[in-house]
């Protein structure tokens, strides 16, 4: 117990100093962007938010592999965790893509010249409806198992709704190319730290949420016991 | 025949079972009784395969049943509390469709020979929903002896059957152990379980508290002893 | 073959039992001429041209009128427990598997079949052309092989009816989106070479979860 | 620049928000399990 209250006070600090050092580099290291100014700057943590999300879902998709090899219970906890981390990034993925795009294109939704965005509102609809489908289910080794399954379906799909989406859109006029690559040396650095120190904060996050999981298993587990009158 | 040694069946938190040791014996008829709850139906869906245990040993004619489930589905029958039959198709067509995926060699012929047995030829060509519900109980033991399995397992049989359907039903059980099938049989009705069994065992709270031979007992021992183990859960 | 026996014994004992009570066409008969009621009356002040809508259409009615067959296709196992009857067997478990999808897939593509001289008569479109059989034809696959999967998911939980459109609309928006993206082309007279390219995705989407619902489904019915 | 302001207020209010939403659910389930420990404890003495 002792040693893994380290590896979390370590997680804690970690994370929390490289959002502060983050932090610094958006808004006083990284230069203004020429065209769009100030308002770029919701760039970093936009795409870093995505990101989690993105690296959650994949999480999800391992621990669900891994349950259903092995039946351990510990990976179901990992998924589902993940699926809420992952949720709560790609809601702010969402909410701050929407107000960027208000900033530059002065509408909240354009769903024809951004496919990103269509795509990021299914994986919400995806995950929701995961966290859905253990609400629905009886049976908790039912629920990792069904859940797990459709961790894994769903993930699998991610990549062919990129691509419908993507194409689908062009056959639209393309009316903003973003210049995703061509970032200067400091925004490319800025860029890159923040999505070490989103990634960071998902594994802090990740383990309070997993500790969260162990704790209501062994909740159920007194609960059972007090209701049988015996032990395990 | 069958083998069970420290059989654990758990569903999360709850233990539906807890080390239950079991062995019985080539043309054996055993039959368990117990409350409900007591992990009556969750030992037979073990020994058919249709669930895993959590831990212990579940032999079969020597083959461990979570590892080589399909050699064993080959032996064994089993009828559900459910009928497991397609209300829509008639008795004919359930009886051949699952002789189908048996893979029953000559299947019409085994077909009519089960029909016969289960006195049901008249009704061949009805749909299954249109059977009463002992007619449907003996469907059910016909599909279950489709393969000719070497093991039947019959959870509550004569649950929701009246007397004459009740009385049918044991007779045909009667009709089927004399062909040295061996025979679980699970039911919560003390005087059916004593009537065609070898033996007798009570289940309770997930164990197998007292297993007796059934040469001299009688009913009313029985019920002495079901109450001394069951104890608080029988309502007197 | 022992196992092809099996699969079509599955098959054949789903088709049997349709054919004999008509529930399912009957009932998309009027589910369909229903669809394109509502949506006639819902676009008539608006739309000039049908067939800017007609892909649209045509492909959401099918997506429901699918997702009411996988519905009712593992409904009809649930029912006196049959599912059990068939773990009983043994078989592998992806011979109930290919059994199920390919009587989903049968099943789905009578009833487009059935619907598309409708839409074609009402919509004053010829829909019956090769071309657009064979989009509906690898869409459908898609459908049947991801819904199939999680069909039998969904009959196993709380307010199964709702679970399983929340579970598939997802997933298979990519098939839905290309599908409506090649008929569209198809109806305005585009090369093959412009949309040949979805083509190829909705083969790929059809194998990938062929393979993945395969790998899958004993994990979702065993216990 | 108040679009800057929303974007990164919301980020750091959804954070902030999850953050305290699962220290409060380990606070209640630390409390719920002992109260539950002590419970069977007695139940066993």
């Amino acid at each position: 117990m002792s040693k893994s209250l380290r590896i979390e006070d370590v997680l804690n600090w970690l994370s929390g100093l490289s959002m502060m050092v983050a932090l610094y580099l958006v808004f006083v290291y990284a230069p203004t962007e020429a065209t769009m100014g100030h308002v770029q700057r919701i760039f970093y943590f936009h795409v870093s938010s995505a990101w989690v999300g993105f690296f959650a879902f994949l999480v999800t998709l391992v621990g669900g592999i891994a349950y259903l090899r092995g039946g351990n219970r510990d990976w179901d906890t990992v998924a589902l965790s993940s699926v809420e981390i992952g949720l709560t990034f790609t809601a702010m993925a969402v909410i701050t893509g929407s107000i960027w795009a208000k900033a530059t294109w002065n509408a909240w939704w354009p769903w024809q010249q951004e496919p990103r965005l269509v795509l990021v509102s299914i994986l919400l609809l995806l995950y929701l409806a995961y966290l859905m489908l253990r609400a629905f289910v009886e049976g908790e080794e039912r629920k990792a198992r069904f859940a797990a399954v459709y961790g894994i379906v769903a993930f699998v799909s991610v990549p062919f709704t990129f691509m419908s989406v993507r194409w689908w859109q062009r056959l639209h006029p393309v009316v903003f190319e973003r210049e995703g690559t061509h970032l200067a040396p400091a925004m490319l650095a800025t860029f890159l730290f923040c999505l070490v120190a989103f990634t960071i904060l998902y594994f802090t996050l990740l383990l309070h949420r997993s500790r969260l999981g162990r704790l209501a298993d062994q909740a159920e587990g007194l609960k059972e016991r007090l209701r049988t009158g015996e032990g395990g | 025949m069958i083998q069970v040694q420290g059989l654990v069946k758990s569903f999360g938190h709850t233990y539906a079972l807890r080390d239950v040791d079991l062995e019985v014996t080539q043309g054996q008829f055993l039959t368990i009784v117990g409350p409900n709850g007591a992990g009556k139906t969750t030992l037979l869906r073990i020994l058919a395969t249709l669930l895993k245990p959590t831990s212990g040993l579940v032999r079969i004619d020597g083959l461990d049943v979570a590892s080589r489930s399909a050699e064993i589905r080959r032996r064994i029958g089993f009828v559900s509390h459910q009928s497991l039959t397609y209300s829509k198709l008639t008795v004919e067509e359930n009886l051949v469709f699952y002789g189908r995926i048996y893979d029953v060699p000559a299947v019409k012929e085994r077909v009519d020979t089960l029909l016969t047995l289960v006195g049901l030829e008249a009704r061949r060509h009805d749909a299954a929903r249109t059977l009463s519900r002992g007619m449907q109980q003996r469907l059910s033991i016909a599909r279950a002896m489709i393969h000719q399995p070497s093991l039947l397992l019959l959870d509550e049989p004569y649950t929701g059957l009246d007397q004459q359907a009740a009385e049918m039903l044991r007779q045909l059980l009667q009709t089927i152990t004399a062909e040295s099938c061996t025979v679980v049989m699970t039911t919560h009705n003390l005087q059916r379980a004593l009537e065609l069994c070898h033996t007798v065992a009570i289940l309770a709270k997930g164990r197998i508290v007292h297993e007796a031979e059934n040469t001299s007992l009688t009913l009313d021992d029985f019920q002495q002893a079901y109450w001394h183990y069951v104890g608080d859960r029988w309502p007197r | 073959m022992s196992f092809l026996n099996k699969v079509l014994a599955i098959v054949g004992k789903d088709v049997v039992a349709e054919l004999r009570t008509k529930e399912m066409f009957s009932s998309m008969l009027v589910f369909a001429l229903l669809v394109i009621v509502i949506f006639s009356f819902s676009f008539e002040l608006r739309v000039e041209n049908v067939a800017q809508v007609a892909p649209g259409i045509l492909w959401v009615t099918f997506v429901f009128a699918s997702t009411l067959e996988l519905n009712r296709s593992l409904a009809m196992e649930m029912e006196n427990g049959c599912l059990d009857g068939l773990f009983l067997a043994p078989m592998d478990r992806s011979a109930i598997y290919f059994g199920k999808m390919l009587g989903n897939l049968i099943f789905i593509s009578a009833i487009e079949a059935l619907m598309l001289p409708i839409f074609s008569v009402l919509f004053d479109l010829n829909l019956i052309l090769p071309s657009l059989l064979l989009t509906i034809f690898l869409g459908t696959i898609g459908f049947a092989a991801v819904g199939t999967l999680l069909s039998a998911i969904a009959v196993n939980t709380r307010a199964r009816e709702v679970m399983l459109p929340v579970l598939l609309f997802p997933i298979i928006l990519p098939v839905v989106i290309s599908a409506t993206k090649v008929t569209g082309g198809i109806l305005d007279g585009v090369p093959l070479a412009d949309w040949a390219h979805w083509l190829r995705f909705l083969v790929a989407f059809d194998i990938i979860f062929l393979a993945v619902s395969y790998m899958t489904f004993d994990f979702v019915v065993q216990g | 620049m108040g679009y800057l302001f929303a974007a990164y207020a919301v980020f750091w209010g959804l954070t902030f928000a999850y953050v305290f939403t699962i220290a409060s659910r380990q606070k209640r389930l630390e409390n719920e399990i002992e109260a539950l420990s002590r419970a069977v404890k007695r139940e066993e003495t």
